[in-house]
């Protein structure tokens, strides 16, 4: 089979063996495997190099291709999924096409993984050897152009989705924005003030909001989710659900007379947004900057959904305008994108799991995110710290790494529990003059200007206990801690135990993947850390990128960051998909497979196994046949194949029967 | 139903009223106890202190003992001889080298144990096996108007979460409420009570029953209950030393559970093992009735 | 057992999941037994049974098939037809003389590097327990003889 | 008068953490990141001359000698909450016993802490009896730690007596013989 593809009949191995540096030259005997190789059948030269992946080390396998007529290429380096291309182009610039092209990985595979030298140098061997006989059989290929979609699909509207979606509606792109929540913002939206310069988030925030909404190249869909994506990297067809929020956005304006005009007097409900510290009534807006500026109506709490019966103040209220829609039904919208950014979030730890430190058994323990809306002036008390009882506290202590570095929780620093706790105690101090506690186990403050801010606490006379708490509770052992919270804890830096009364506690809580991670993940075919934040490309090379092609990640749903990080992150994000769409085309690895109608015998157990429909039965030929533009190239009709007609370029059976005869010879 | 039971060394001694009430109450609800043959002392903390494969070949004597009566659970009313045992179960699994020791010291003496008895104690059988709507169906004398701090103590709560929750445990509370008892939020429920510290260094054990009781006495319960026989001599015993070393009475009755829940059996008190305690908790008892006339 | 016998393992790993696993297994410097020689396929629903009784007749003591989770394969499911073909295999092996544990089909996300070496481990000692691999197969099971 | 505070590296025992970590339950003494739960948590860590954090952060670092006498390892009434709560999973309680068994072993237990001739007496009278009698036990320990307090325990003593919830007889079992074979067995094999 391999001479229907114009391969010369002997083949010229050029093998080259990398050290990177000591990577791999520690663990590994290079010049023996090298050596090794340079006597293996149709290897014309074998040469090591310190690094292979270098200017002068591409430069030298050029050179040896034009010299010495090589017409393969094997190097044995990394792994295939950091330099297989960066080889492919050198091979390409030698002059040959760059699929004669093949990799071995001996640094993640055996040199950072073996103890002994000897095994190691083995291993490598066996690897290098497999490749050569595999290389052997390597056809000459084009890699697969599609044409990409030009629009963009960003999932959340915090604050890394609306800086991708402006980033990208900027550049002339149209962007699809969804948020599960009424109104974007997200969690910055809930935040007062942001470390360390303590400029108010939402003076910040709502121009971006605002600017969202009013974008000619934005397509804001909010109270959205997306329940169903398919296609590949650049021709992603998306299906998005739009909850009815019995308020129709194109006819409201946002004048809110409808709130007002409902028949509940006063608001009853927990706020969601204010996370229960505030009230809303059935039709509400999250917050009064919310975008869009339109009131949903909560079915679960309306009246006329509950009893049907309301003289329907709103619909009054709204007047001609007739903007509510009771009858508003669940909507379903197909997108086509070319590109999608995952910029889902995070949730914060739920602190009733850690039952010692009182949250949800004494009133006066908040969250840090509840305190966050305690502080800020358009939240439950229009910026007034005062307890749940009206009292202004006047000791308060601050525990820090709540859910946080706890393998009995998550194991990870949250990062930005530190300086938000700095910035709450400042705040408190400021605002109330109370004494003020953190309680933290180590100090991390590595952030641009963020050891100054906590400089600058230290001098406010804020008090810093190094210990991490053990108990919180109303036990007073003596007369001056009544009616107090006590806080028990190790002051590791003294060395002996405290116990110091406070008014009010506040639980720094750590970040954590949100509840949904895990089915948003399977939903976008992306894979996740075992935490279940969602998995990177590479930790420093391709830190936005995902495995799946075309889907790139933002901000915290690919781990804890603050708020400069995440908009960093955004911002290469929108660039990575800019890059994609401004190609106009993908290239694809030409691993599809085909099937030869001479061998076929039409058995068609192919036809159902095809997860992509590609492969279809020509009756009257009588033989299967499969459509390459919508073969991925998973290969599960090769293996199914019974005759053998079915082939997979990059994996023929040639290819993989002589690398397993190669690893065992 | 039916348990092979292990009664530990100090039911024999400071806490035969426990024992008493103990066998009361099963016979009440008709939970048959078959003892343990020849048991022997479960190690105890103690030995933990001289050295841990003896400890752990003690106890695994008693488990041998019972898997050879053909039983798969082994009934204990003492928290720690029920952590010894089941310490025992745990480490014998996760230690091999530690189990092989141990089991050759068993064959030594023609035992062999294949870590297959569950150790159960006592507010476990009766909130889980016998369950708490049909004792509460067995309630001839409700404890209305009895406020009472359930005191869980260390060692059958920590550090295996075998039935209960290792940092807020619930279990005597709905006993307790089960029983028509008021139970008194009490933030000290799990904190220790110096265990052997109170015979050993006075200054030390009798601060930690000083705190526990000050503390109920603060909240204004009229009675203490404990689910270890240890514990409650513990509560129980020095209270006349330490109201005098801090000048301060903290006198308050400190029963054991199955006391408790025998009284609201109906269960006379003499079967409760009343006259064995140096505190007597008839005034607090007295309460009931007044609620239950008013 | 033969207390020097290291058995050859051929690891067929899907190159989204167990792939990255191994190579992430590399980056965090994990170590385990060299003994698994790693083939990547694109999805574990490439591997051809015919390629695993390939890799006995070149002289494999074992072979690891490494796939993705169900729900989590990168072409829907592949991972269920590898699933499907590998449990028909077992049965077949023995009438090959091939005791079925020398086959071992293992679910291995990209982020399990650590189940990935104890798998590794595992495994090898398995195959050092059933002792190296005699049992040649008749010469018309093997269709695909490379050229 | 002015107490040298000053550690030699000669006087420290680096061997002694390596030791620890290979005992049952100490194995993650390495992960220890000196948050101070164990000592937050410990309702007796105020009695202790070193709070058990310091302890294990003086253990890693081979300060044997210091351990082995400080009071901390007697007053561990082991009630695990160290253990339930530390975030790295570190044993604590499991560690402090290891502790008083190398105090004991080595001889070098204070005379202020009863708790090893309570041991000790402990360990006599269950091989002798099998079982543990605990009038004879207290008796025994009170004579040996401080004579003295006999008297004060007398009024405790007597009132106990008089309840039947003291009694000096010793409860013995068959097995005994059994048992000082099994213990015997364990010190072959250590």
């Amino acid at each position: 089979m391999p001479n229907e593809h114009n391969v010369p009949a002997l083949p010229r191995i050029g093998v080259y063996v990398c050290h990177c540096g000591t990577n791999i030259a520690a663990r590994v005997d290079v010049a023996a495997v090298t050596e090794y190789a340079s006597h293996l059948p149709y290897v014309s030269v074998a040469r090591e190099y310190k690094y292979v992946c270098s200017d002068p080390g591409q430069e030298l396998i050029k050179k040896d291709i034009e010299e010495l007529k090589l017409n393969r290429v094997i190097v044995a380096s990394c792994s295939p999924h950091l330099h297989e291309h960066t080889f492919r182009l050198t091979t390409q610039a030698g002059g040959i096409n760059p699929y004669l092209f093949q990799m071995v990985n001996i640094r993640e595979h055996v040199s950072w993984v073996t103890e002994d030298s000897a095994a190691a140098t083995a291993k490598a061997k066996a690897l290098v050897r497999a490749a050569v006989q595999r290389v052997v059989f390597h056809e000459e290929l084009a890699p697969k152009s599609y044409p990409v979609h030009p629009q963009v699909l960003v999932v959340g509207g915090g604050i890394a989705g609306i800086h991708a979606a402006l980033t990208l509606a900027n550049a002339a792109k149209h962007v699809y924005l969804v948020e599960r929540e009424p109104s974007i913002g997200g969690h910055m939206a809930k935040f007062d003030k942001t470390f360390p310069t303590l400029d108010c988030a939402a003076c910040i925030l709502t121009p971006k909001m605002t600017a969202v909404k009013a974008h000619p190249n934005i397509t804001l869909l909010t109270y959205s989710e997306v329940t169903r994506v398919d296609g590949f990297v650049g021709n992603y067809r998306v299906q998005v659900k739009r909850k009815p929020r019995y308020v129709e956005e194109n006819k409201c304006l946002g004048c809110l007379e409808c709130i007002t005009g409902c028949v509940y007097k006063d608001a009853r409900y927990p706020s969601e947004f204010e996370l229960g510290l505030g009230k809303r009534k059935p039709i509400y807006v999250p917050f009064p900057q919310a975008v869009p500026l339109v009131p949903v109506i909560d079915a679960e709490t309306c009246i006329l959904f509950k009893s049907g019966k309301c003289p329907k103040g709103c619909v009054k209220a709204c007047g001609d305008r007739a903007a509510i829609n009771f009858d508003q039904k669940e909507e379903v919208l197909e997108l086509e994108v070319g590109a999608i950014i995952l910029a889902t979030g995070f949730q914060t730890f739920d602190a009733g799991r850690l039952p010692f430190y009182g949250y949800g058994l004494y009133p006066n323990v908040y969250t840090s995110l509840e305190v966050e809306r305690l502080v800020n002036a358009s939240g439950p008390t229009g910026g007034e710290i005062v307890l749940r009882d009206g009292r202004r506290p006047k000791r308060v202590g601050i525990i820090h790494c709540v859910g946080s570095r706890d393998d009995q929780t998550n194991r990870w620093c949250s990062r930005v529990c530190c300086m938000y706790s700095l910035k709450l105690a400042h705040l408190i101090k400021e605002r109330t003059g109370a004494e003020v506690y953190n309680f933290y186990i180590d100090m991390r403050t590595p952030g641009k200007g963020f050891e100054e801010f906590y400089q600058r606490l230290l001098d406010e006379q804020v008090h810093f206990i190094r210990g991490r708490v053990g108990e919180v509770n109303d036990w007073a052992a003596i007369p001056e801690e009544e009616g107090k919270l006590i806080i028990r804890v190790e002051d590791t830096l003294i060395g002996i135990a405290r116990r110091i009364p406070v008014d009010m506690v506040i639980l720094s809580v750590g970040l954590e993947p949100q509840a949904d991670a895990a089915e948003v993940r399977k939903l976008f075919n992306i894979t996740s850390s075992a935490e279940g934040w969602f998995l990177e490309r590479h930790p420093k090379l391709a830190p936005v990128n995902t495995f799946s092609d075309g889907i790139f990640l933002a901000g915290c749903c690919q781990g804890p960051k603050d708020i400069p990080d995440s908009v960093a992150q955004a911002g290469a994000a929108a660039a990575e998909a800019l890059a994609l769409i401004d190609k106009g085309c993908v290239e694809l690895e030409p691993n599809t497979a085909w099937i030869d109608a001479e061998h076929c015998s039409g058995c068609q157990a192919c036809v159902a196994l095809c997860p992509f429909t590609a492969i279809r039965f020509d009756a009257e030929r009588r033989v299967s046949v499969l459509n390459e533009a919508l073969c991925k190239g998973c290969g599960t009709c090769v293996a199914a194949c019974p005759s053998g007609a079915a082939q997979q370029h990059l994996f023929l059976d040639e290819e993989l029967f002589a690398e397993v005869e190669g690893v065992l010879a | 139903m039916k348990y092979v039971y292990f009664p530990g060394c100090c039911i024999h001694g400071s806490g035969r009223h426990c024992e008493e009430a103990l066998f009361a109450v099963f016979e009440k609800l008709g939970i048959e106890l078959e003892e343990l043959p020849d048991w022997n002392c479960c190690g105890s903390t103690v030995y933990l202190a001289i050295d841990e494969p003896s400890m752990f070949a003690l106890a695994a004597r008693n488990l041998a003992l019972t898997q050879k009566l053909g039983e798969k659970e082994l009934f204990t009313p003492c928290a720690g001889c029920f952590l010894a045992l089941h310490k025992t179960n745990d480490y014998l699994a996760q230690y091999p080298k530690l189990a092989e020791k141990v089991h050759r010291a068993l064959a030594a003496v023609g035992l062999e144990y294949n870590g297959q008895v569950q150790v159960r104690h006592l507010v476990d059988i009766l909130v889980n096996d016998y369950g708490l709507e049909r004792l509460q169906s067995q309630v001839v004398r409700k404890l209305e108007g009895l406020r009472v701090v359930p005191y869980y103590g260390c060692q059958f709560i920590r550090p295996y979460p075998v039935f209960d929750d290792v940092y807020s445990p619930t279990s005597m509370d709905r006993l307790l409420e089960c029983l028509g008892a008021e139970v008194v939020p009490y933030p000290l429920k799990t904190r220790c009570c110096g265990g052997p510290l109170a015979g050993m260094v006075g200054e030390v054990g009798y601060r930690l029953n000083y705190l526990l009781l000050k503390e109920a006495k603060r909240r204004n319960a009229d009675l203490v209950v404990t689910s270890c026989p240890f514990c409650q001599f513990n509560l129980e015993c020095y209270q006349d030393e330490i109201s005098e070393r801090y000048h301060e009475d903290v006198h308050i009755p400190t029963l054991f559970i199955a006391q408790v829940v025998g009284v609201a059996l109906g269960i006379p008190r003499e079967q409760l093992g009343f006259r064995r305690l140096l505190v007597s908790p008839e005034p607090a008892l007295e309460k009931i009735k007044e609620v239950a006339h008013a | 057992m033969n207390e020097d016998f290291e058995p050859r393992i051929v690891g067929m790993f899907c190159n989204w999941c167990t792939y990255l696993a191994a190579d992430l297994a590399g980056t965090s410097r994990m170590k385990y037994p060299p003994n698994v020689h790693v083939v990547r396929t694109m999805c574990s629903g490439r591997v051809d049974p015919q390629l695993i009784l390939w890799a006995f007749r070149c002289g494999a003591d074992g072979v690891l098939v490494g796939g993705c989770h169900f729900g989590d394969c990168h072409y829907q499911e592949g991972n269920h037809k590898a699933f499907r073909r590998i449990l028909l295999l077992k049965q077949l092996l023995p009438q090959l003389g091939i005791e079925p544990e020398r086959l071992r089909l293992e679910w291995i996300s990209a982020a399990e590097a650590d189940r990935l070496c104890a798998v590794i481990a595992d495994f090898r000692e398995q195959i050092r327990q059933l002792g190296p691999l005699r049992a040649p197969l008749e010469e018309e099971k093997m269709e695909h003889v490379p050229a | 008068m002015f107490p040298v505070r000053l550690k030699y590296e000669a006087e420290l025992n680096r061997g002694f953490v390596y030791e620890l970590s290979k005992i049952p339950g100490c194995e993650r003494i390495w992960d220890c990141i000196q948050c101070g739960t164990c000592s937050g948590t410990c309702p007796l860590s105020i009695y202790m001359d070193y709070t058990p954090r310091t302890l294990i952060g003086m253990a890693r670092e081979g300060f044997m000698d210091d351990i082995l006498r400080s009071s901390t390892i007697w007053i561990c009434s082991s009630c695990y909450v160290c253990t339930v709560r530390c975030p790295r999973k570190l044993k604590v309680t499991d560690l402090m016993y290891a502790l008083k068994r190398y105090a004991i072993e080595l001889g070098v237990n204070s005379k202020r802490h009863p708790l090893p001739t309570v041991a000790a007496e402990f360990r006599r009278l269950v091989t002798k009896y099998g079982r543990n009698p605990e009038g004879r036990l207290s008796m025994r320990v009170l004579i040996k730690c401080n004579p003295l307090s006999i008297f004060r325990m007398a009024r405790l003593g007597r009132r106990l007596l008089m309840r039947g919830r003291f009694c000096l007889k010793r409860d013995v079992i068959q097995g005994r013989h059994a048992i000082r074979t099994m213990l015997q067995v364990i010190r072959e094999g250590s």
